[in-house]
């Protein structure tokens, strides 16, 4: 479930499910030593994500944030969480590079009692994390159906450039989208090619290339990343065809709503917020300082935290710009 | 003997390669403990007869039979299975491979489980390196440190692996001194008692008469003589062989410009100050003249092919300098060398000269490249093929077609590639190590008269060679290398072969070699 | 002597240039698998595949890769490989947007000034460190992506306002992509380079003999150097033809060109053990992948599928011009 | 003879013993690298690295791209290259996940079949196709990968309570992690057939000179075709182990798993030419790799400074172990 209450960490929907998280001692200097681990920061939002966390660790102050990034892999980022592991944190704070396969390093920390934070996938098991906080891949998809629905009025010819294909992310912002252009207008909307440019320019770029070959009349492009996006706008742009389409993307990058408000063939994109790291280090400290957010009935961190997806458009994006990475 | 069916009979055999017709329907008989030399000129088609019985290669039509029955064609198992052993003449080792390895390959003793019984292995290998004189190489030194020389020994301790019927060797005494040769010609003839048949086949006719039994003549792909007894007078095997005679095996003996024998006289063309490198070469001084050819003799593993890399610059000296027209060479470093003049054949034409894939031309044209460049560096393709087509046929290379591949020629006729490349780029001073190897006495007369031809034109020329005859019928003066170091200088016209080997071997090993010998 | 009176004009005959036949087999086996695909396109996606525009297209998408493959030709005629391609096109872009904002000049100097320069390092660890080739572009393959990270902070850089650099994006000689004209000269001289003058010459003898090529007084050091060299510079025109094509200096592209470059060489007839070497072999290479690719895009199938039916194209290509090993 | 008397310590003397001083060398070598990683490590990071448990998570790391590696040890040996493990390991890992249902044995068949049978494709388009190895398993590399994701139907499958699958993530064996004890029996084994069996030898010899194999009675073809099934076979048992780790069969593993594991092979002295072939060698890089991931880890460094130090790391390593081509 999605909900679109706009604003940043504290909004919440919090589930039942919530276990008693066995502060372990604390860090040196009675800081909290929370161990972080993502995916390689070779992309421009896996980048915000480290950075993010490493600037949340810095304010608070009392944090020892020893982190550890730099793999693209699942089997190598579960060797890493086992290195870490083995320094014993306070708390664990990962974005897994595939929820399933890092199940089984999440239950190794909470069973060695270190409260775990799940950023963005989820992980297979119940109880295997304390916390998740996500964005809403879903709900991108699915905001992009309803804009392209409106600004369409239900009807053209709509391509779609996928991420990296077999991942959850991509599969979910892909369902969304076509769950939501389903519900709004049945098949009015033809999504004409769909294709996967693996989160990179450059591949956004070729693949574009060749669909406006094969596309004589292409209405509209929903990218599932903004990175990505530059090589497909530079595609169409080169082929001097921006009059012709308009081109969406994902994420939240400056880049990109710089590109918005200077309007033009790039029409909106919609938040996947990488400042979810930074929540997610703020709530691993409040759990293990056993506190909740004072605004909240409970006494304690929720077990799930979902960003929304917001739209961002030439219209919002002055007030968002701040938050684009 | 005759009446026996023969151990091995080739009927009708043909060979097709594109463009090349290297049998044209061979017959030839191997009887039981007879040794048959098999004579011909380079690229008569020796080796692939050998081969087409080893299996190495398929015939394209033809018999093979063993014992009277027929030979599975093209399985080199097949033919090892029916006791058809065989030394090549390029050598067939696995380089990475160790000795017993190598020896032992596809056919290795095994422990139960199926595991290598090294211990064997080793016990046997040794056997077999001690009957051929050689205990001294390593059982496990990997074969490509070993020395061309070596290697050869172990390709024959491999035929001799296998309970033989009949022994195929392909030029086996190319890379070998009269030493060894008589080593192998030992276990030839004890294997020949054992009633095993063997193929013998080399160029150099003095062989036939110290080991055959019977000769047989191959050329242009067919057996122009078969079944010839072994005293056949050489003259008369060189005519079937190269379809004429060769009169003079050895041109005029040159002599340096400077006059007299005496190189030192004359400004020389090369000059050795105390060039060392141990444990090789001690430090060796001495001078060539223009116009002179400078022989060097030894045994296999005195020390001559390094003596020439040093000089060359393809190893570093220890100690020394080396001149050239009053120049003193960087040390190590060939180029200099070349542009200064020098130029070398190396030993090993596979390893060292060749570029096997390549065209004859364009392995004919590598060292001298800039020449067909002239403007803007651009290469002139046909001044290439032209130049370098010149250069073969005047050491009647066959083929001559400048756009061959050189891996499809026959060993000699790779061999005078090589020399080709050297005679194309002018250079004052030419080092040949064994440049005759592998040549048929036809092709070796017209070495021998370039390099004559050379020397008259002023060049220096330095042979290495482990053939005495040819030291002697070609250099004005002979130095013999043992160990590293010269032991003797000799007039060439003064040499003997007796003589040039009582300085080759250590004083103390002068009795049984000449034993041996005589 | 008969034998050769006898042999020379029959051999001559029936085999003129044995070699150039055998390496030209390669490349007219080549042009009937081009061919082929053509054909295929032509059946499978009648109006979109055989038309004038997409075949430029085709052509312009080859360049990138096509240019760095050229570079690749010389490296592995001397039986070496370079792994770095991918990541030094990505740093080399990369470097020149750093100097952007000092205008179109600049930028073309700085992308190939770091293609050679990290070429050079390649080349100096391998002609004079001896390191393998293989283990020093692998290690370079991960420093110059580090080196693009770091340099550009992980944020692509937008060279939209340098016209020169995107002309070769979006410009055109005569009709043909500027980018694809840039290719084609590029192959025009590596192909004078390798076959008409001595370097060519000792480079392909350094790769077949190196100890033949010494003795012959080829410098064999300075030629081994000098083909890293080259692969760079080609790096950084390709890093140029790439920039100008995204209208961005990007840190994150270049996945995977090694394979891409290394495979259209190889399948072009240039043995990886060395000492053969054909770049209208790799011509015509790059041009089968680039077609592959094309033709896969414009049919819209499905990753998986793609990638399967790509698998078997190029089995079916090089069973057509069955190689011996 | 007293003739051989006298040459006798002439030719011995006269061996240059360049080789063995070479291929031993490297292994020594190797193991000063992997000493100097230790105590740099030791240094570094005191109180993390050099423990017991650290050292056996070490081990665990290594343990799948080793298995592999040692596959690739036999492919190598022959002159010729395996691109598809790391596609192959995925599909592999997907093939078991579909039988996941049927239990923990039907995994591994599942696992272990995919391996051999892809592996077998490749044998035979190399050993009978006569392609090159560069390009047959270039194909399998993308085929195999769609393989996987087809199969899978792009989604992860848990096989969180296949206990014996499992346990080879996190079992042990007397305080030995059971995907280490694998790797070590798998390399065990290997170390016999390729040194102590007849077939040992006629890999190697078939890598060093084909033709002088073949005359001497090795079937090349049968040794070329095997060692292709072999690395399929090591492939399975890597998945295997990969998927017990994860707990889940994905389809996206295995991404760069061929650079790897080449690289271990390389850095362990098996010569890309063939011929030369040192199990020890590969087990040893396997371990400097896995170190110096390992050490990256604990030192918390930003990606970009990871992957150049990386870099650097390796070429250190190399040129520790200077080799001559
Ligand atoms: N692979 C091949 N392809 C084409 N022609 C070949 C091939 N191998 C040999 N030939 C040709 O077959 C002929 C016979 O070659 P072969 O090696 O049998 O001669 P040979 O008698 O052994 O000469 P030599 O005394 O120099 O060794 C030669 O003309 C050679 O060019
Ligand atoms: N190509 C080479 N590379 C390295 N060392 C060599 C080479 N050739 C010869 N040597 C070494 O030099 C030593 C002296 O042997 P060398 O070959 O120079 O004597 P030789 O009289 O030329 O014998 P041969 O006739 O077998 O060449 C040999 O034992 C060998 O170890
Ligand atoms: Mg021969
Ligand atoms: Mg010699």
């Amino acid at each position: 479930g999605d909900d679109e209450e706009s604003g940043g960490d504290g909004a919440a929907a919090a589930a039942a499910e919530t276990q008693a998280s066995p502060a372990s001692g604390t860090g040196e200097g009675g800081k909290v030593k929370i161990a972080f681990s993502a995916p390689g920061a070779d992309h421009g939002w896996m980048a915000a994500i480290t950075e993010n966390a490493r600037e949340q660790a810095e304010k608070s102050g009392d944090v020892e944030l020893i982190a550890a990034e730099g793999v693209t892999d699942s089997a190598a980022q579960a060797d890493q969480i086992e290195t870490l592991i083995a320094q014993k944190p306070d708390a664990l704070v990962m974005l897994p590079n595939e929820g399933d396969a890092l199940t089984p390093v999440a239950q190794k920390a909470t069973a060695a009692g270190i409260p775990v934070v799940v950023i963005d996938r989820a992980l297979s098991a119940p109880g295997a994390s304390r916390s998740f906080i996500t964005g809403d891949n879903y709900g991108i998809g699915w905001q992009a159906g309803n804009y392209f629905a409106d600004q369409l009025k239900c009807k053209g010819n709509v391509v779609e450039i996928q991420g990296i294909a077999g991942i959850a992310v991509t599969e979910d912002r892909s369902k969304g989208f076509r769950d939501a252009l389903k519900r709004r207008c049945q098949n009015g909307i033809k999504i004409v090619a769909s294709q996967p440019a693996d989160f990179v320019p450059d591949k956004g770029l070729s693949v574009m290339e060749n669909i406006l070959q094969a596309q004589k009349q292409i209405d509209a492009v929903y990218t599932h990343d903004d990175d990505m996006a530059e090589g497909v706008v530079s595609a169409i742009e080169n082929a001097g065809r921006e009059d012709e389409m308009f081109l969406t993307g994902a994420g939240g990058s400056k880049a990109a709503m710089d590109r918005i408000e200077a309007g033009g063939l790039y029409r909106a994109t919609f938040l996947y917020n990488p400042s979810m790291s930074a929540s997610a280090i703020t709530m691993a400290k409040m759990i293990v300082q056993k506190q909740g957010f004072e605004e909240l009935a409970e006494p304690e961190v929720p077990s799930q935290v979902t960003v929304p997806a917001t739209t961002v458009t030439k219209e919002n994006v002055g007030d968002l710009k701040d938050l684009g990475f | 003997m005759s009446t026996a069916t023969p151990i091995l009979s080739v009927r009708g055999l043909v060979k097709h390669y594109p463009g090349a017709k290297a049998l044209d329907g061979v017959d030839f008989d191997v009887q039981a403990g007879e040794v048959h030399c098999l004579l011909g000129p380079n690229g008569a088609g020796k080796s692939t007869l050998i081969k087409c019985v080893s299996g190495a290669v398929e015939p394209t039509s033809g018999q093979v039979l063993v014992d009277g029955e027929p030979l599975p064609t093209g399985t080199p198992s097949a033919s090892l299975a029916h006791g058809v052993a065989t030394i090549y003449q390029e050598l067939d080792l696995v380089e990475d491979l160790r000795v017993y390895d190598s020896i032992f390959l596809g056919h290795e003793p095994r422990k139960l489980g199926g595991l290598l019984d090294r211990a064997q292995m080793k016990r046997r290998t040794r056997e077999l390196l001690e009957r051929l004189d050689h205990a001294n190489i390593p059982v496990d030194a990997r074969v490509g440190q070993l020395r061309p020389a070596a290697q050869q020994v172990v390709s024959i301790a491999r035929a001799l692996s296998h309970d033989v019927r009949l022994l195929i060797m392909d030029e086996p005494s190319a890379i070998l001194d009269d030493n060894e040769v008589e080593t192998l010609f030992g276990v030839v003839r004890r294997l020949k008692a054992d009633g095993v048949g063997v193929v013998y086949i080399s160029h150099r006719l003095d062989e036939v008469a110290r080991i055959g039994d019977r000769v047989s003549v191959l050329s242009d792909g067919r057996t122009v003589a078969t079944g010839l007894p072994a005293d056949t007078p050489p003259d008369v095997l060189v005519e079937k062989m190269v379809g004429r005679k060769v009169e003079q095996l050895f041109p005029d003996r040159a002599t340096a410009s400077g006059g007299g024998a005496d190189g030192a006289a004359a400004a020389p063309a090369l000059e050795l100050r105390g060039l060392a490198r141990a444990p090789e070469v001690k430090p060796t001084s001495f001078a060539v003249a223009p116009g002179e050819v400078l022989g060097i003799g030894g045994l296999v593993g005195a020390g001559r092919t390094e003596l020439l890399r040093l000089i060359y610059g393809l190893d570093k000296p220890d100690a020394g300098e080396v001149h050239v027209h009053g120049q003193r060479l960087k040390p190590a470093n060939p180029r200099a060398a070349i542009r200064t003049g020098l130029g070398m054949a190396p030993e090993d034409r596979k390893s060292q000269g060749l570029l096997l894939d390549w065209s004859l031309a364009r392995n004919v044209t590598l060292a001298d490249l800039p020449r067909f460049a002239p403007r803007g560096g651009v290469l002139s393709i046909n001044g290439e093929r032209q130049a370098a087509a010149e250069q073969l046929r005047a050491l009647k290379t066959v083929p001559d077609d400048a756009d061959r591949i050189v891996r499809e020629l026959s060993g000699g006729n790779q061999q005078k590639v090589v020399l080709a490349r050297w005679l194309l780029r002018e250079c004052k001073v030419l080092l040949l190590d064994e440049p005759t190897r592998g040549v048929d006495v036809g092709a070796k007369a017209e070495i021998y008269g370039v390099i004559a031809n050379l020397a008259k034109a002023g060049l220096a020329v330095v042979v290495v060679s482990s053939e005495m005859p040819e030291l002697i019928g070609l250099c004005t003066r002979i130095l013999v290398m043992r160990e590293g170091e010269i032991v003797a200088e000799v007039a060439g016209d003064e040499a003997t072969e007796l003589e040039l080997l009582r300085h080759a071997v250590a004083p103390t090993d002068t009795a049984p070699v000449l034993e041996e010998t005589a | 002597m008969s034998t050769v009176q006898g042999a020379a004009p029959r051999r001559g005959r029936s085999l003129p240039f044995k070699l150039p036949a055998r390496s030209g087999l390669q490349e007219y086996t080549l042009v009937g698998v081009v061919l082929l695909l053509l054909i295929v396109g032509a059946i499978l996606e009648p109006d979109a595949f055989l038309t004038s525009d997409n075949m430029l297209n085709v052509l312009r998408q080859a360049s990138v890769v096509g240019v760095i493959a050229i570079g690749m030709t010389f490296v592995i005629a001397t039986s070496g490989i370079d792994l770095s391609v991918g990541s030094m096109a990505a740093a080399a872009s990369v470097a020149g947007g750093q100097l952007a904002d000092s205008g179109s000049l600049m930028f073309v100097l700085g992308a190939l000034g770091m293609g050679v320069l990290l070429g050079g390092i390649n080349a100096g660890a391998i002609a004079y460190g001896k390191v393998v080739p293989f283990i020093a572009t692998l290690a370079m393959f991960t420093m110059a992506r580090g080196l693009g990270l770091w340099m550009s902070d992980k944020q692509p850089v937008s060279i939209f306002d340098l016209e020169f650099v995107r002309w070769f994006g979006n410009g055109e000689v005569l009709g043909i992509p500027s980018a694809a004209v840039v290719f084609l000269a590029v192959t025009a001289l590596a192909w004078v380079l390798l076959n008409r003058t001595p370097y060519g010459r000792y480079v392909v003898a350094v790769g077949g003999n190196r100890e033949a090529a010494r003795i012959a007084g080829v410098n064999v050091r300075r030629i081994v150097f000098s083909v890293y060299v080259i692969s760079g510079l080609c790096v950084g025109i390709a890093a140029i033809l790439l920039s100008g094509r995204l209208a961005s200096a990007s840190p994150i592209v270049g996945n995977l060109y090694e394979l891409d470059a290394i495979a259209a060489v190889v399948i072009g007839g240039t043995a990886l053990a060395g000492g053969r070497a054909s770049i209208v072999g790799t011509f015509l290479g790059v041009i089968t992948f680039a077609l592959i690719f094309n033709l896969l895009t414009l049919m819209d199938l499905a990753t998986e599928i793609q990638q399967v039916t790509k698998g078997l194209i190029i089995l079916a290509a090089v069973l057509i011009q069955r190689r011996e090993r």
